[in-house]
This record gives structure tokens, C-alpha cells and sequence, in this order.
């Protein structure tokens, strides 16, 4: 928990520039800061920070490694390396912010759990920690979503979880978070609302950012081990933007540029403004009166209108860039990538090889080393993908 | 001390427990006809809710009729418009979620709401720390910025909050969104609490649905703010008198 | 590659006391007597085997972690670990065994591999590896399997494996590897037969044992790390055996006991009798004529009719011991596992935590220290469990 | 030397090739009239496949056939009960996979074969090294165990098969499982190479289906075997006046 440059704690009130912050109702501002307080304490405890990479490493199974993408590099005239959260315990980065956030609940005396999902990875990842660690645990999904990912919901009804199907507004993950909020304010007293990426109010961004950053600091590491001292490129998907910014976090103070992916269709980046959503101020999809717009992406876990303060920030002064990939690309990545090196990647993690494919030569220079960092892997995708091929061919 | 807040103190001077109804805008085309038949009753201010679409405090029935009055192309430029023709002399209070004023621009929507005859506004997810450029937006333009007190919130928050709210002092009656009601809630303890900090007007709200909860919450509080129950009615089809004897039996209830 | 006085290598012969040997026609035999050289030298190999283990580990995710499961431990009243093959790449232990032989078909210079697969697992890790490597890919599969299993036909093929539905019998995994026996006649030259257990003719029993023995090397190391000099009982699912191979050969000269669960289905300890098939003596489910029975188990991975010839063996000289579990108790095992400890384990796993639930305090005394060899992860097995737990009510 | 294996030479002696047609037993409830009737067109021993359920060096055609067999309830009893009524006089020779033998008792099926008037068995997947006891029961009961010598099979091995085999050394035309066929495959180069080790009458099969492929085999070797083709016709349904023209067919091609 080095103090950098970039990618340090935000200010007092949650705030990355202008971005952050806690907008949330009074009723939950007593939980906010209770969180903190306790995440601030546990986070300097070396007994709270120990058990968390015990978790991680004997229930998870971190460190996941760092491939080297050997043929494909060869293919593209790079370095490409993947770093694996596909291999992460649940098959995602999700489950090193839900093990952090658990284990922060018991500390703070809580015994429930609830959380928001949207295809269910998150979902799952929360109804998996809890039942290691014997928390109850509601999850609030939309009901589209039950309906599209209803294998998700028996996972996590099969994890002991129950599952509230949203029915207001769209029915789907923005609605989720809401239905969470609103829910959380009946309980905040015995429960801990586990947010599923850096996003929400102070100090969630910040703390699922920190609770994301081993992905960066073991990639580093890993990376030296293998000669690479700085990659010239590092690369994530965004949705919320959890795993880009715990890859990010590896390497915010290095001369490596960091580029984060989102989908065309849930692009808060290249199609939002400044907005206040869910607890933050960040970039966010809105129509022209302020009312937030419907994301769609291919992609369950991109699909979402806002994405991360500290992520709006990154951009802002130009320490991240972001770009959107759109449906089209994402398929023939996955492709690729699960044809040249054994790995199926998940639809949220093709996009950032499809960035890859698409701009060697480009934004990124022949003999570039990059860093993929894997979010997770594809197996929840493949129905879906066989869907849109049959429909295709 | 901003219009409104000089009015509701007069208010209670006079002796008069406050009724508030609430009503989403644009939720029927005839909206204004709930607010002057509310006025009829005897409100003595009313909440009009501009519609958002991701109402993080509100339960199911504002959530529907905010979708109704969205898909129906409710803004606050339409709501302005339509505020043109109430004949009701009334003080009229905003409420809605911070991301409509910060996209129209604080300033501006200030000046919108002054200029449509609201004087004051209620943002449930702009909380103290936060506010301080839409304050100034609202002093600027006579508006008062009227805050809540949570039964979670604790004694030091309570006195920063009435120091700064404008008005009158929003009790969260229950830690809960609008709409959700069985019991009379804790409004009277958090009254209490309000008061040991400021003198500012206390009003209660959130889940009272019932005039015998009204008046529970009028024997605690300098007011009570009563929304889901009318917008229920107003999603079922009530008239404007329909609500009219709505509020007349609040009204009596708590005189 | 120590010499062990149990789990040694077999004979010249490739045979474990009266089992194993290579029952193979003629056309096949020289392939199998070269494989079993290039085998012996490749593993003798420091280079070979470096390769091996960089692979395993910068790929598939090596070491697994032991988790010790802590809340079911308690219920039970003894001390559980598991060894978490779940966590590696394709979701089981298959890959070790796959990673191994298609180095090993590179090292002979042959340029393409041919596979067998029941339910998908090994076809897909085959799959897998051969893409990684740029190797050639056919697998053999069961006309009624690539119906039942049409997603992992799909993963196969997105991996750019040919799959060849195989019409011939029963149609299942049985048939599967006759047809590719078949196949491999004809292609010996440039082909490697990639098996997916410790089955087939010498040296397949042998080779994939040193190949999964990596598990149960590891598994003891990690044991002991958390404290366990010695675990009292080794439990693991046996289908071909080549996860319990593997675990076992961690412990097979320790006093642990090492204990092998079969399906009732498949129970070729407990139903069967001395027989010949896929090139191996072994114990072979069949009728009163020698002709081989299908078995049929809930789990596909366990669905075979015989058992690894060194597992006949063990059993036979009572150094390890097989039980049965029926398919009514594996259900409420899956169910177990994933609510008190978040892991959904395989059908095929779930045998061998059925076995454990129902021992404690029989088989098992309480206050044992046993190892659960957690051969893989049940993402692939959620839709079939959540129609049978619908068809229970 | 086996009875099998001196009559075979004799044959040779005789300087006719051989023609061995294969059938499955128990394919059809009439199968023994496929037997006469190949006796009667001039074959010089027959080949009687035992069905086993995983018939790993079986094409489809034979695969097929062996099912049928099994669905019908064919094991080594009932063959050898259909046997006794068998009126030809011609060398009968046992082919089926190891594990038919190994569960019936080695011993045991050794005896019955003789008792069924069977003088040979091929049992493909029981190579030389795991045969002893095959053999030697073999032996007690004036069994021919006929190997196998492949393609594939290196010098020094066929050296070692040749010196072990009885009756005749089988030697396989092709890399490939019974019933496929286009060339003429490898038999010629096969058989060569078991003549620079051994005497023995060398019989070339797998993948002959044509009189011409017969023809070009016998040139080679001291005889033919022919399965797949005649195997077909029966599942087909073809009486056995048909197969005996079938086989007459491949007699006169290859005398
Ligand atoms: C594999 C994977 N990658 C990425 C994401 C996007 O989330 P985030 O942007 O927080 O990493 C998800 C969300 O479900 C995911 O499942
Ligand atoms: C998870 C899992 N466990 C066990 C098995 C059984 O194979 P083996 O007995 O060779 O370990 C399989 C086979 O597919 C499997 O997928």
C-alpha cells in the first residue's frame, strides 16, 4: 500500500480531481463512512491485510500467473503477455475485491451480505465468499438478467445466496445497484452492501481499487521475473473498471501507457459527460436532460453507463486512455485468441484483445510489450457465442 | 433566511402543524391539477418530484410514476412550462436527484426553478459534504436547500445538517425508501434529535401513508410530508377531487 | 521421478503386478514401444521436464492451492483440505496430463494429436494445449456425447479442434477411444494418441500417472506447509484414475490411506472382474461372456467400465481402497461443498466428498486429516444438476 | 507343428494359394450355411469371427456385424453348438479379441475351440509378448495361434513373430483397421519381409475386397484372406447361394 504519484488515495471526501466523492442519501452516509474508517484501519492492520492474501492464495488461487502469449506474439510482431485472473477462483478478477470486502465485513461485526450482478459474475463471486466464510448473502440481479443468465442464479443459489430479481426500471444491472442502495438502507445496521467494482460512493472506488491491485503489483513482479522491467502498454477491459484499474495500480507510476477498453455501447469515456450516479460523481451516459441512458454491450459485465471516478480522473489528465470496441470486433478476438493460444478469454476480456489486434502497428508500435490483463475466462460466454455464429453462418 | 424558510417559521408561530403533499411532474398530462386541488385541501407547501430515471430513495410507486412521466418527455423546461398556468398561491419545493440540476448546470437550474415560483428543493443524494456549489446556487436564487436527518445519522452530522439546511429540517421517519410503511416510524426520535441542535422547522416524512400516521407525526414534528399514498392514487386514476379529499383528511388529521 | 516402492515404475512389460501390459494390434505396437522411449528420455530430461513445469505453471496455473476447508471440517468434526485442481486451466486436472504429452509429441517430432473424450474435459484440454502449441487437433467423441455435451464441441472447436462424432456402439467414451485407436492406426507416423487417463496400452498408465503426479508432489509439500506431516486418509473420484494417480502418488509410501471413489455406474473395483480392453489388463465391468458392460454414472468423467490397470493393482494388494457411490448421494454432496465451503465441484468430484460426508465416523475416524483430491471445478455440470434437482421438486 | 499348419503347407506344397474368407458367427440364425457355402466355392479355410462388443481393429462393417451377432445372444457356447451341425470339411479358424478367451479361462477356451473343430485363432490385440499363456493352452489343444506382422512392424520383431506364429503368419496389407481399401496396400512388401525370417506360408489381408486385389495378393503371398467384403453382402442379406458365387469369384482370381 505505497503512497504514488498516480493512483493514490483519493482526497478526504472520496474526491480523484473533480471525480468521486458520496452522493449517496443521508441514511446511508453513516454506513459510508463506517466502511472507511474500518477499510482505513484494516488496510494498515498486517494481520487484516495477511488473512486477505491468505484467502486469496489458498481458497483463490493467487498469485495467478503471467503468460507469455508466445504465437500470437510472433503473429502480431509484439510482446504480449496475459496476466491469468481467468484461473482466479470463480473464473475472474471479481473474487479478489468480494474476498477483501467479506472478510472486511466480519471485521466489522456485520453478518450479511448483499450485492448487485449483472450477467451474475459478481454475483456468484459474492455468494461464493460468503459461503466460505458463512455470511448471508442476498443478491439483487434484473430480472432480464435472471432471465438470460438463470444458470448465474442457480450458481448462487446453489451457493447459499438468495437472489431478488429487480423489476424497476430497465430490469437490468443499473437497476440492480439501485435496488441495492435502496435495500441497503433497510439494513445497513447488520449488512454490508458489496459493491462489485470501483465505482459507487467513497470509499468504494478507492477500496475495490486497492482490493483489485495485487492483479498490478503480482504482474509487475511476474513480468520482471520474466526480463519485462516496464511493458510499453498495459491493457484491461472496462466496465466499472475494477480490474483495469488493479492492473493499472502495478503500473501508474511507471512510464508504461495504460489503456483501458470499454464497449461501444456503455462507453462513459468516449460518449459520457460528468454526471452523479450511484454515490459518485464520474463520467457517465446521459441524454441531453440528464437522465441516464440504457447501456447495450454484447458483453454482460460492460454493460453499464458509467464508469469509475477515478477512472473519469485517469482520463482526464491523460494518465489513461480509452478507447471502445465495438460487438463486431469482439467475436473475431475472442477467435483469435482462443485459437492461437488455448485460452477463451470471457467477452468482457475480448475486447481488450481486440483493441490489441486492432491497433499494433497503430497505437501500439511493432515490438511493443504489451500486458492483456485476462479478466476472466469465456466459459459463461460460449452459449452466447455459439448463438451469434450460428446467426452468423 | 430564504423565503420559504420565513414563511414556514410564520407558519408555526401561527400554530399551524405543515401538511406537504408530494406529486411527480408530468406523471398525467393534467399534473397541475393535483397541486391546485392539493392547495384547495389545504397544503401548506407541496413537493413536486421531477422525474429521474434512477431514483435511488424512492420505492415502486414513485419509481413508476417517474418512468410514466419520463416516457411522456417530462424535463424540467416542460415542468417549468406547465408550472405557468397553476393559479394555486403556494410554495412549491423540488425534490429530486442531484444529476438533474448538475447536468442542466447548478446555476441555471436555480434560476429555472426561481423562475418557475419553486422556492425551495430537496436533493436526497446531495449530502452536506458535497452541495456546497448548488448552495450557492441556491442562494443566489432565493432557493431553499432543504436537508435530511436520517435515524442513522449521528448527533455531530445531526448539528452540521441543521446549521446548513434552509427552510425546514427534512426527518427521515424510517431507515427506508419512500413508500415503505407499517409502524409509525422513529421521526419523533429524530425530531428530538433536530431539535436539541437548532430551532429550524422539523417536518416528518417518508412512509407516512395513513392520516392517523399523520397526525402521530404532526403531535412530534412542525410538519409531515406525505408522497407514495397520492402518487398511488394519481397512478390508479384518481381525480383531482379524488385527491382533493385525500389531503382534506390529512389536513384534518393533523389540525 | 523418485523411485517408490509403491507407485514404482511398472516392468518391462508395463505391468503393475498382473494388470497393465499392451494389448495392442500389431499396427500399433512399434508406436507404442516408441512412445514409451521417448517417454523414458523426456522424463529423465532436466530440460524436458523445466519445460513441463514452466508450461504448468506460466499456463495452466500450477501449483493449485490446498484450501483447507475450514466450516465443513467443523461440521464434520475432522480436518479436510482439498486440492484444488478446479483452479487449473479448463477447469481440472486433465491439463497436467495434456500439457505433458503434447510437449512430448513435439519432442518426437510428430506434428499432430489425436484424443478421445467422454463428457468434453479431456477433449477440450487437449484442445487447449494443442493450440497453445500449434499442434493439429482431432478428437474422438461419442455421437450421443457431442449432443449431450454440444457446448464443449463448440470450446473444442472455437480452440480449432476437429471433432469427430463417433457412431459406432454405444456411442459413448467406450466407443470414443476404440475409434480412436482406429484412427490412430493409420496415422501413427505424424500422430500422437494423447489419452486422457491412466488406461491403455503400457506406457499411457505409467506416463499419465508421473504426469498427474504432479497434484499429489505438490499436495504433500503444501500439507506440510499448513502443518500436516502426514495425512490420515487421500480421497479422490476415480473414472480411469488418473486424479487419484496422481494425488496418490504423492502419498503412497506414507501410512495414508488412499482411497478411490467410483461411481455405482462405473464401479470397476467393486463390479468388476479381470478382463482385457483399450490395450490394457485390468478390471473391466463385463458379462458372463467377456463382453464389456456401458456403465452409466450421473458424471460423465466416471462413465467408463474399467479402471486403471495400476489401480486394479493397488486395490488388489490392498494398498488402496475403492468404495461406490451411487448418483442419489453425489447430488447432495455438490449441494454440501458448495454451501459451506463456495466451491461447486465437478459431478465427478462430488463422488469423492459424498464418500467423505457418509465415512466420517466409519471409514473415517473423526479427528482424521484427509486430503480431498478436488479433481475440478462444476461450472460445466450446473445445467444438468439444476434439471434434476427441478425433476426432484 | 500344429495340424492346422501342417495341412497349410501342404497346400502350399500343392502350389495352390490359399483363400480365406472371414464371417461373423451368429450374424444371421443361418450363418453356417455362409460356411458351406464358402467351403463348397473352394475356400481352403474360413475365418470365424466370435463378435466382441469393442472390436478395436474392426472397421464398420465387421463392427456392425459383430453387434447383430451379440444382439442375437452369440457367445462361445452357442457358436460351438451351431458348429456341430456343420457338414463341410474345412480348417475353421477362431478370430476374435482377448478378452473373449481370457474371460472364458484360456484353458478352457483353448478346449473348446478343439472341441468345435477349430484348429486356428487369430486374436489380434494379444501380441507376442503377453500371449504365453494363450499360447501354451493353445498348444495342449492343437490350436494354431496365427500372429500378425504389420507395416509398421520393425525388422527384429518380425523375426520374433514369425518364429512364434503357427499355421500361417498373417500379414497385414495396410495401416488400417478391417474394411477399408482403395490400393493395393503393403501386403507384397510385408510378406517379403517375414520370408527373409521364415518358411512359414504367409497370408495377406485387411482391406481386400476386390477379386482383381485378390489376385495382385496372391502373386505375393501364399494366400489371401478376405472379410469385409463378403461380411457386407451378408448384412445386405445375401443367401448363401450369393456368397458362394462371391467367393468362387475370388477362388478364380487368385488361382
Ligand atoms: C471477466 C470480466 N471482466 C471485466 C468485467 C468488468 O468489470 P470491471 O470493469 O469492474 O473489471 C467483468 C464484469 O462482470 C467481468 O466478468
Ligand atoms: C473433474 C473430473 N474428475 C475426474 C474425472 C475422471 O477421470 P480420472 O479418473 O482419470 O481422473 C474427470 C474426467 O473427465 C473429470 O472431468
Amino acid at each position: 500500500m505505497t503512497e504514488n504519484e498516480f493512483m493514490s488515495a483519493p482526497n478526504e471526501l472520496g474526491h480523484f480531481g473533480s471525480f468521486g466523492g458520496r452522493f449517496v442519501p443521508e441514511a446511508l452516509m453513516p454506513a459510508c463512512l463506517e466502511l472507511e474508517t474500518a477499510f482505513v484501519e484494516a488496510w494498515a492492520d498486517p494481520t487484516f491485510t495477511a488473512q486477505y492474501q491468505r484467502v486469496l492464495r489458498e481458497f483463490a488461487g493467487r498469485p495467478t500467473p503471467v503468460t507469455p502469449l508466445r504465437r500470437l506474439s510472433a503473429q502480431l510482431g509484439i510482446e504480449l503477455y496475459a496476466k491469468r485472473e481467468d484461473l482466479a477462483h470463480t473464473g475472474s478478477h471479481k473474487i479478489n475485491n468480494v474476498i477483501g470486502q467479506t472478510l472486511l465485513t466480519k471485521r466489522m461485526g456485520k453478518r450479511r451480505v448483499i450485492a448487485e450482478t449483472g450477467a451474475g459474475q459478481h454475483g456468484v463471486a459474492t455468494a461464493t465468499a460468503c459461503a466460505q466464510m458463512g455470511l448471508e448473502c442476498t443478491v439483487y440481479m434484473g430480472e432480464i438478467d435472471t432471465e438470460r443468465q438463470a444458470l448465474n442464479v442457480f450458481r448462487m443459489e446453489l451457493l447459499g445466496a438468495t437472489v431478488v430479481p429487480v423489476t424497476s426500471g430497465s430490469r437490468t444491472l443499473k437497476d440492480a445497484v439501485n435496488e441495492a442502495m435502496r435495500e441497503w438502507v433497510t439494513c445497513v445496521e447488520d449488512t454490508h452492501y458489496c459493491l462489485g467494482s470501483v465505482m459507487g460512493p467513497h470509499p468504494f472506488p478507492w477500496m475495490v481499487r486497492e482490493m483489485q491491485s495485487i492483479i498490478g503489483h503480482e504482474a509487475a513482479a511476474q513480468l520482471n521475473d520474466l526480463g519485462v522491467t516496464t511493458p510499453d502498454v498495459v491493457v484491461a477491459c472496462v466496465g466499472g473498471g475494477s480490474n483495469a484499474a488493479g492492473v493499472f495500480a502495478g503500473f501508474a507510476n511507471t512510464t508504461a501507457r495504460l489503456v483501458g477498453v470499454e464497449a461501444a455501447g456503455g462507453s462513459a469515456v468516449g460518449k459520457g459527460s460528468p454526471g452523479v450516479l450511484h454515490g459518485m460523481r464520474s463520467l457517465l451516459m446521459q441524454d441531453e436532460f440528464g437522465q441516464i441512458e440504457e447501456a447495450y454491450s454484447i458483453s454482460a459485465g460492460l454493460d453499464y453507463p458509467g464508469i469509475g471516478p477515478e477512472h473519469a480522473y485517469l482520463a482526464d489528465i491523460g494518465r489513461a486512455h480509452y478507447f471502445a470496441i465495438s460487438d463486431e470486433e469482439v467475436i473475431g478476438a475472442l477467435e483469435v485468441l482462443s485459437l492461437t493460444e488455448g485460452i477463451i478469454p470471457a467477452l468482457e476480456t475480448a475486447h481488450a484483445v481486440a483493441w490489441i489486434l486492432k491497433e499494433v502497428g497503430r497505437e501500439i508500435p511493432l515490438g511493443s510489450k504489451v500486458l492483456l490483463n485476462l479478466s476472466g475466462r469465456g466459459d459463461k460466454d460460449v452459449a452466447q457465442v455459439r448463438e451469434m455464429l450460428r446467426g452468423q453462418g | 433566511m430564504t423565503s420559504l424558510e420565513k414563511y414556514l417559521r410564520e407558519l408555526r408561530s401561527s400554530g399551524r402543524k405543515a401538511l406537504v403533499p408530494y406529486f411527480v411532474a408530468g406523471v398525467t398530462p393534467d399534473w397541475i391539477t393535483y397541486i391546485e386541488a392539493a392547495a384547495h385541501a389545504g397544503a401548506d407547501a407541496i413537493e413536486i418530484g421531477i422525474p429521474f430515471s434512477d431514483p435511488m430513495m424512492d420505492g415502486v410507486v414513485i419509481q413508476e410514476a417517474a418512468l410514466r412521466a419520463l416516457d411522456a418527455g417530462t424535463n424540467l423546461d416542460s415542468i417549468s412550462a406547465d408550472l405557468s398556468a397553476l393559479t394555486a398561491s403556494v410554495p412549491l419545493i423540488a425534490m429530486t436527484y442531484y444529476n438533474i440540476f448538475h447536468h442542466y448546470g447548478v446555476e441555471r437550474a436555480a434560476g429555472k426553478l426561481q423562475s418557475s415560483g419553486i422556492t425551495g428543493a430537496i436533493v436526497p443524494d446531495l449530502p452536506l459534504e458535497e452541495g456546497a456549489e448548488w448552495f450557492a446556487a441556491c442562494a443566489t436564487h432565493d432557493v431553499a436547500s432543504i436537508l435530511l436527518v436520517a435515524p442513522s445519522t449521528p448527533n455531530d452530522r445531526v448539528a452540521r445538517i441543521t446549521s446548513a439546511t434552509q427552510g425546514f429540517c427534512y426527518a427521515s421517519a424510517r431507515m427506508a425508501v419512500t413508500g415503505r410503511s407499517s409502524d409509525g416510524g422513529e421521526g419523533g426520535r429524530v425530531v428530538e434529535r433536530i431539535r436539541q441542535t437548532s430551532d429550524i422547522p422539523a417536518y416528518i416524512g417518508i412512509g407516512i401513508t395513513s392520516p392517523s400516521q399523520a397526525h402521530d407525526a404532526s403531535m412530534a414534528g412542525d410538519g409531515v410530508i406525505v408522497g407514495s399514498v397520492l402518487v398511488q392514487a394519481v397512478l390508479d386514476g384518481a381525480s383531482a377531487s379524488e385527491i382533493e379529499l385525500m389531503v382534506r383528511q390529512f389536513r384534518l388529521a393533523i389540525d
